[in-house]
C-alpha cells in the first residue's frame, strides 16, 4: 500500500497544521526536559518521543477531545499535545508540582486526565489496551458509541506481552473502534527486534486477530497523516479495531539516562533515521501548506509557552507530606482500619 | 422455602442489573450458559446487552472493567475459579488499585472470585486469595459468609466507588441456606458477632465461620466452654474494634483462615489485636489456618490440609488451658 | 493444502497403527472413566477427549518417548497414550491411589511424567508454551537438542490467553522446535468460537508469529497423521515452531458434569461431528491397512488392560493425610519455619 | 578498594556461570546492555550463549525457566523491576511452587526482583513484593541486605532445588559498599543479629535493615537505648527461633518493613513472636510498615511513605515507654 499519493486528498489541510504544531511543540517541550533533566532538576526518569512525533500526532490529531479515548504511551507527548493536553501538566508531572492532576503522586509519562478521556498509563505495558476497550464497551453499552474511537499506541517491544494481545483479541471479538498503533523504533530499550518477535512484519499479526492492518513509514509526516488518518477513520465508521504498524526509529536513548549507544549506525544512517520534523517542514514548505514564517511562528509561540509551564512548575508547591492524606479509597473507611 | 448462598450471589446481581443500567456482566461462559457455577443463570435472557461472555482472557478482562469503570459503568466481572485471577493479578492491583490515589478518580470494579476448596478440586480450583489482594492500598477485600451477606455485600460492592474483591466460597454455595436474602443491614467494613460466648473469640470469615461455630457447638456440649465466634465479613477493611472488644470479653484469641498460613489475614488479625489490645490477653493468641502446602486433590488429603471442627477444638482447647 | 492425497506416501503404517491403537484405548478408556463418574467412584471433575483422539495421537505418536518433551492437556489422553503414559496413571490419578506419580496430590488431567518429559500440566490455559519452550532451550544448551521435539495442544479457548501468546512468540525468537496444536473444538467450555476470537481462522495467527502454519480436519484421521505428522518432522528438521490448527467438535460436555447442550444440532449434524474413530477404523479398512480382527484385537486387549488398570487403582491405598508429609520444599528446611 | 551490592549480584552471577554449566541467564536488556541495572555487565560476553535477552513477556520468561529447570538447567531470571513479575506471578505461584508438592519433582529456578523503593521512582517502579510470593507454599524468598548476603545467597539460591524469588533492594545497588563479597557463611533460613542490645529488637530485611541501624545509633546517642537488630535474610522461611532468643533478651518487638502495610512479613513476625513468645514480652509487639497507599513519586512523599529513621525512632520511643 502506498498511500502517500493519495495523502493530499484525503488528510485534511487543517488536520495537518494541528498535527505539525502538536510534533514541535512536543519536540520543544522534550527538549527542555532534556535540559532540566541534565540540569538534576528532574527526579527519576525522562523519557522522549524523539522521531515518533508524526505518529504520535497523526494520532491525537484525528481524535476528538471530550468524546474521543486516548491512552498515550511512553512516548506520546505529541498526541497528548494534539489531544489537548496543557504543557502546564507535562511540567507538573516531571516537576512533581502538588498541583495539576497528578499532585506529585505519579509523574512523567504516567500523567493523565481520564476524566477527560485521557488515561493515566500504569508502567505495564500493554496493559491500556483492554482498559480503552472497557472504555469502548461503556460507550456502546451506554448508547454514546457512534463516532466515537479509542486509540493507544504501543511499542514493537510491548507487542510481545499477553496484555497486547488479550486486549486487541477482546477488542476485535467486540468489534470495538479502537486503533492501536505500534510505534515499531526497531528497539524496545536496548533490545533490537531480532530478539522480540520472528515475523517478517508486526502488521502480519492484524489477520491473526480478524482486524485491519495498516503500515506506514513512521518518519514520513504525510504518510502518517493519511495512514493514521485513515485508520482512525475506518475505526470512527464502525470498521472495528484497526492496528498500524510504523516503522521508525527512537531518536533518543530509551530515557535520558541512557545513550542509546548500542543502537548501530548503519540503522541510524539509515532511511528511519531521519527526523520526522525535518521531513515534516520540508514536505509543508514543498506543498504550500505552511510558510516558513508560519512555521517560525509556532516554534516561537511553542518555545514561550514551553517556557512559562516550566516555570510556572517550578514556582509551584511540592506536595506536603503532611498535608497529604494518605488515602488510597476513595469510601470514607477509617483508614486506620485498612 | 429456602435460599442458598449462590442463589443470593444470582439475585443480587439480577436486582442490580434491573435497579441500576450502569450494571453489567462479564465473565467465561457467563451468558446463555449462566456461568460454571450458575450464578448467572437466566440473566443474558433478561439482560441480553448486559451480561456476555468473555473470551480465556482474565488479564484483558480486568481492564475491560476498568475501562469500563471510568466511562461511568458499574462492571461486574466473574473469574472462572479464584485461582485464574493470577492472570488478571497485575491490571487488579496496579491498574484498579492504583488509580484513585494517582490521579483522583476511583474505579469502581467489583471482581467476583469463587474461592476456597471443595472435596476433589485440586491446587488449582481451590485457593482463597483474599490475602494477596488485601495487601495492596486500594483494594476492598469481602468474604461473606451467610446468605444474607452474599446478598447485601455484593449489592454494596457494586455500589461503593473502589474495586472490591468479592471472595465468595464455592463451598457455601449450594450447601448454605437461608429463609430468605434478609440480614442484619450491616455494612462492608463492619465484623459481625456470629456467637456470643465467653471463653474465647474465634475471628474468622468466610466459609471457616461455619466450622468455627461446629466447633464452638462442640466444645460448649463436651465441656462447657462458651465461644465467641467473629466474622469479619471484609477483610480490608478490617474491624478491628468489633474484634478487639470480644477479646476484651474472652482474653483469648484465635484467628482462624482457610487460606495458606504465612502472612494473610490470621497474621493481621493477631498483629492488630496485640497492638492494640494486648493487656486485653490472658493466653497468647493463636492462629490456624491451612497447612502450607499446595491444596491437595484427594478428598481425604483436602480435608485435613483446611482446618475442620477437629482442628479447631483441639485449638480452642489448647489455648483455653492456657 | 489438501494432505489427504499424499498421506499413505508421508505417514508410515507403523506410525498410523500406533495412532490408531492410541485412539481406540483412549476411547476405552474414557468411557470407563464416564462410567465411573456417573457412579459416583471419581471425586472431581472428569474431562474426555471425545471426538479428538486422531489429533491427540497423531501428535502423540510422532514424538519419540525419553526424548521428545510432550505437554499434553485437557483432552489429550490419545496423545497420552502414544507417548506411553500407562493405564495405571490415568486410573490412578481419577481414582485418587495414594501410588503412582501424583499419589493423590493431584487428579484427573493434571497428572504427567515429568522426568519422563511429559509434563504435568497445571490448570490455568496457555501456561504449558512457555514451559515446553523452556525445556528446548534447555536442551539447546546441554547440546542435546538434535532432532529434539516439543510439543504442546491448547484448545481454540486457550489461544486467547496471554500465556499462549507470549509463549509462542518466544518459542519463534528462539526458533525452538516446537509444535503447538490448536484444537479448535469450536467451543471453550460454553463459548462459542465467535465470542472467542474474530480471525476467519486460527491459523492466520502462524504468520503473525514468524512460525509455519498448518490446517487440518482433525476428524480425518489420514489426514491429522499426515499433517501432525509433517509438522513434529519439520520442527524436528529445524523448521522452528510450528502452529497446527485442526477443526473438529468436542463430542463430550466440556466435562463429565456438562450435558453440552449449548451445542447446537446442527453443528453436531455438520462435517465435524463425525467421530474420528469411525473415520480411522474406515480408513484402516478402505487401504487395508488394518483389517476387522486387528481392530477387534485392539479393542479387545486395551478392554482387558482398561478393566485391569481401574481394578488395581482401585484397590490401591488413598493417601493417607497422618502419613503425608505436607512438605512443599524439597529444600530440608524446618517446615515449622515455613 | 570497595565494592558494591550490585557487584556482589553480578559477580555472583560470574561466578555461578563459570562453575555450573546449567547456570544460564534470561532476562529483558540483561545481554550486550548488561541489564537495567548493570547487574549482568560483560557477562554475555563471556558467556554469549547463556546470558539471553527476552522479549517483554514475563510470564513466558518464568515459563521458559521453569521448562529449563525441570531439564536439568538452573535458570536465574532477571525482571526489570520486581513490579513487572505481576505478569509472572501467575506461573511462579501456581506452575513453579506447586511442582514439587504435586510431582516430586523440584523446580529450581532463582527470580531475581529488583525491589523496593527509590526516590522519584513512583508507583510502579518501587514495590516491594516478597509477601506476595512468600503467601504461597513451595516458594523460597530471600531478601539480603548486605553485600556478602547478596553474593552468597544468590549463589545459595541457584544451588537450592525449591524456586527461590530474590528480592534484591534497588536502593542498595551503588549505595551500600563493603571490602569484599567474604561474609559470615549464614545460610538462607538463619537471620543475623546485625547490632546487638538490650532494650528492645527491631526484626526486619533489606533496605529497612540500615535505617532501623540508624534509628538503634540515633536512640542510643540521644538517650542510651540499646537496640537490637535482628537481619532475617530470607522471609520464607524464616528464622523464628533467632527472633525469639532476641525477644528474649529484651522483652520488647518491633518489626519493620517496607512492604504495604496490610499483611506481610512484618504481622507474619509478631504472629509468630506471640505464639511461641508471649510471656516473653513486655510490651505489646509493635508493627512499623509503609503507608497503605501505592509508593508515591515525587521524594517528599516517598521519603514519608516508608519508614525513616526518624519514624523508627518513634515507635521504637513509645515501645520502650510502655
Ligand atoms: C510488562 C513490562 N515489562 C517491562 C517493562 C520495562 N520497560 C519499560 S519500557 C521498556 C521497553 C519498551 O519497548 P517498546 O515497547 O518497544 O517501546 P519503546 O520504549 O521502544 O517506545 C521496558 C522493557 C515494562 N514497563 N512493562
Ligand atoms: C486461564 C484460565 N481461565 C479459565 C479457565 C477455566 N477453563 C477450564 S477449561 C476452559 C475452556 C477451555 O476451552 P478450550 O481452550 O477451547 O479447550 P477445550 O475445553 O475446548 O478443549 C475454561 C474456561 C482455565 N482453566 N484457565
Ligand atoms: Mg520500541
Ligand atoms: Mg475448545
Amino acid at each position: 500500500m502506498d498511500h502517500t499519493s493519495i495523502t493530499t486528498q484525503r488528510a485534511s489541510t487543517t488536520y495537518i497544521r494541528a498535527m505539525y504544531s502538536a510534533m514541535i511543540q512536543a519536540r520543544i517541550m522534550e527538549n527542555k526536559l532534556s535540559s532540566l533533566y541534565k540540569a538534576g532538576k528532574i527526579v527519576g526518569g525522562v523519557y522522549l518521543g524523539k522521531g515518533q512525533e508524526a505518529v504520535s500526532a497523526a494520532l491525537g490529531s484525528a481524535l476528538i477531545p471530550g468524546k474521543d479515548i486516548f491512552a498515550p504511551l511512553i512516548r506520546d507527548q505529541a498526541g497528548r499535545r494534539a489531544f489537548g493536553e496543557p504543557f502546564i501538566d507535562c511540567a507538573r508531572a516531571y516537576l512533581g508540582s502538588a498541583l495539576g492532576p497528578m499532585r506529585g503522586r505519579d509523574g512523567n509519562i504516567h500523567r493523565g486526565r481520564p476524566r477527560e478521556g485521557m488515561l493515566a498509563m500504569i508502567s505495564h505495558l500493554g496493559s491500556a489496551v483492554s482498559v480503552v476497550a472497557g472504555c469502548l464497551l461503556a460507550k456502546r453499552l451506554q448508547g454514546q458509541m457512534l463516532g466515537t474511537v479509542g486509540a493507544t499506541c504501543v511499542g514493537d517491544g510491548a507487542t510481545s506481552t499477553g496484555a497486547f494481545h488479550e486486549g486487541l483479541n477482546l477488542a476485535a471479538v467486540e468489534k470495538l473502534p479502537l486503533v492501536v498503533i505500534v510505534a515499531n523504533n526497531q528497539f524496545a530499550y536496548s533490545t533490537p527486534t531480532s530478539r522480540q518477535y520472528a515475523c517478517e512484519d508486526l502488521v502480519d499479526r492484524a489477520k491473526g486477530y480478524g482486524v485491519n492492518g495498516h503500515s506506514v513509514d513512521g518518519t514520513d509526516f504525510l504518510a502518517c497523516a493519511d495512514v493514521i488518518g485513515n485508520a482512525v477513520a475506518l475505526a470512527r465508521a464502525g470498521g472495528g479495531p484497526q492496528l498500524v504498524v510504523a516503522r521508525l526509529l527512537r531518536l533518543s536513548g530509551h530515557g535520558e539516562h541512557d545513550d542509546g549507544s548500542y543502537v548501530p549506525d548503519s540503522v541510524k544512517a539509515g532511511s528511519f533515521g531521519r527526523d520526522c520534523i525535518d521531513v515534516a517542514e520540508q514536505q509543508l514548505l514543498e506543498r504550500n501548506i505552511m510558510s516558513q514564517e508560519e512555521i517560525a511562528e509556532i516554534r516561537e509561540t511553542a518555545t514561550i509557552e514551553v517556557q512559562a509551564a516550566v516555570a510556572q512548575a517550578q514556582q509551584e508547591p511540592v506536595p506536603d507530606p503532611y498535608l497529604e492524606d494518605w488515602r488510597a479509597y476513595h469510601s470514607p473507611f477509617d483508614q486506620s482500619q485498612s | 422455602m429456602s435460599v442458598t448462598y449462590i442463589d443470593a450471589i444470582r439475585e443480587a446481581q439480577e436486582t442490580l442489573l434491573r435497579e441500576d443500567p450502569r450494571v453489567f456482566l462479564y465473565g467465561q461462559d457467563i451468558a446463555a450458559f449462566g456461568g460454571a457455577f450458575k450464578a448467572t443463570k437466566g440473566l443474558a435472557e433478561m439482560f441480553p446487552d448486559r451480561v456476555l461472555d468473555a473470551p480465556i482472557s482474565e488479564d484483558a478482562m480486568a481492564g475491560l472493567a476498568i475501562g469500563a469503570a471510568l466511562q461511568g459503568m458499574r462492571p461486574i466481572i466473574e473469574m472462572q475459579f479464584a485461582d485464574f485471577s493470577s492472570i488478571a493479578f497485575n491490571q487488579i492491583v496496579n491498574h484498579a488499585a492504583t488509580h484513585f490515589y494517582r490521579t483522583g478518580m476511583p474505579v469502581p470494579i467489583t471482581v467476583r472470585l469463587p474461592s476456597g476448596g471443595t472435596a476433589g478440586s485440586g491446587p488449582f480450583h481451590s485457593q482463597s486469595m483474599e490475602a494477596i489482594y488485601a495487601h495492596y492500598p486500594g483494594v476492598v477485600v469481602v468474604t461473606p459468609a451467610t446468605v444474607a451477606d452474599a446478598y447485601s455485600m455484593l449489592i454494596e460492592s457494586v455500589k461503593l466507588e473502589d474495586p472490591v474483591i468479592f471472595c465468595e466460597h464455592k463451598f457455601l454455595y449450594r450447601w448454605l441456606k437461608a429463609k430468605s436474602f434478609q440480614g442484619d443491614g450491616l455494612p462492608i467494613g463492619k465484623a459481625r458477632i456470629t456467637r456470643m460466648g465467653r471463653h474465647a473469640t474465634v475471628v474468622t470469615y468466610s466459609a471457616m465461620v461455619h466450622e468455627a461455630v461446629r466447633a464452638a457447638e462442640r466444645l460448649q456440649k463436651e465441656s462447657g466452654w462458651e465461644i465467641e465466634v467473629v466474622d469479619l465479613r471484609s477483610v480490608k477493611p478490617l474491624d478491628i474494634d468489633t474484634v478487639l472488644a470480644s477479646v476484651a470479653r474472652t482474653g483469648r484469641l484465635l484467628a482462624l483462615g482457610e487460606a495458606f498460613p504465612w502472612g494473610g489475614v490470621t497474621a493481621e488479625v493477631v498483629s492488630r489485636v496485640v497492638a492494640d489490645g494486648f493487656h486485653l490477653l490472658e493466653a497468647p493468641p493463636m492462629r490456624l489456618n491451612s497447612r502450607d502446602t499446595p491444596v491437595p486433590y484427594h478428598p481425604k488429603l483436602w480435608a485435613a490440609h483446611r482446618p475442620t471442627p477437629e482442628s479447631i477444638c483441639d485449638s480452642l482447647r489448647k489455648l483455653l488451658s492456657y
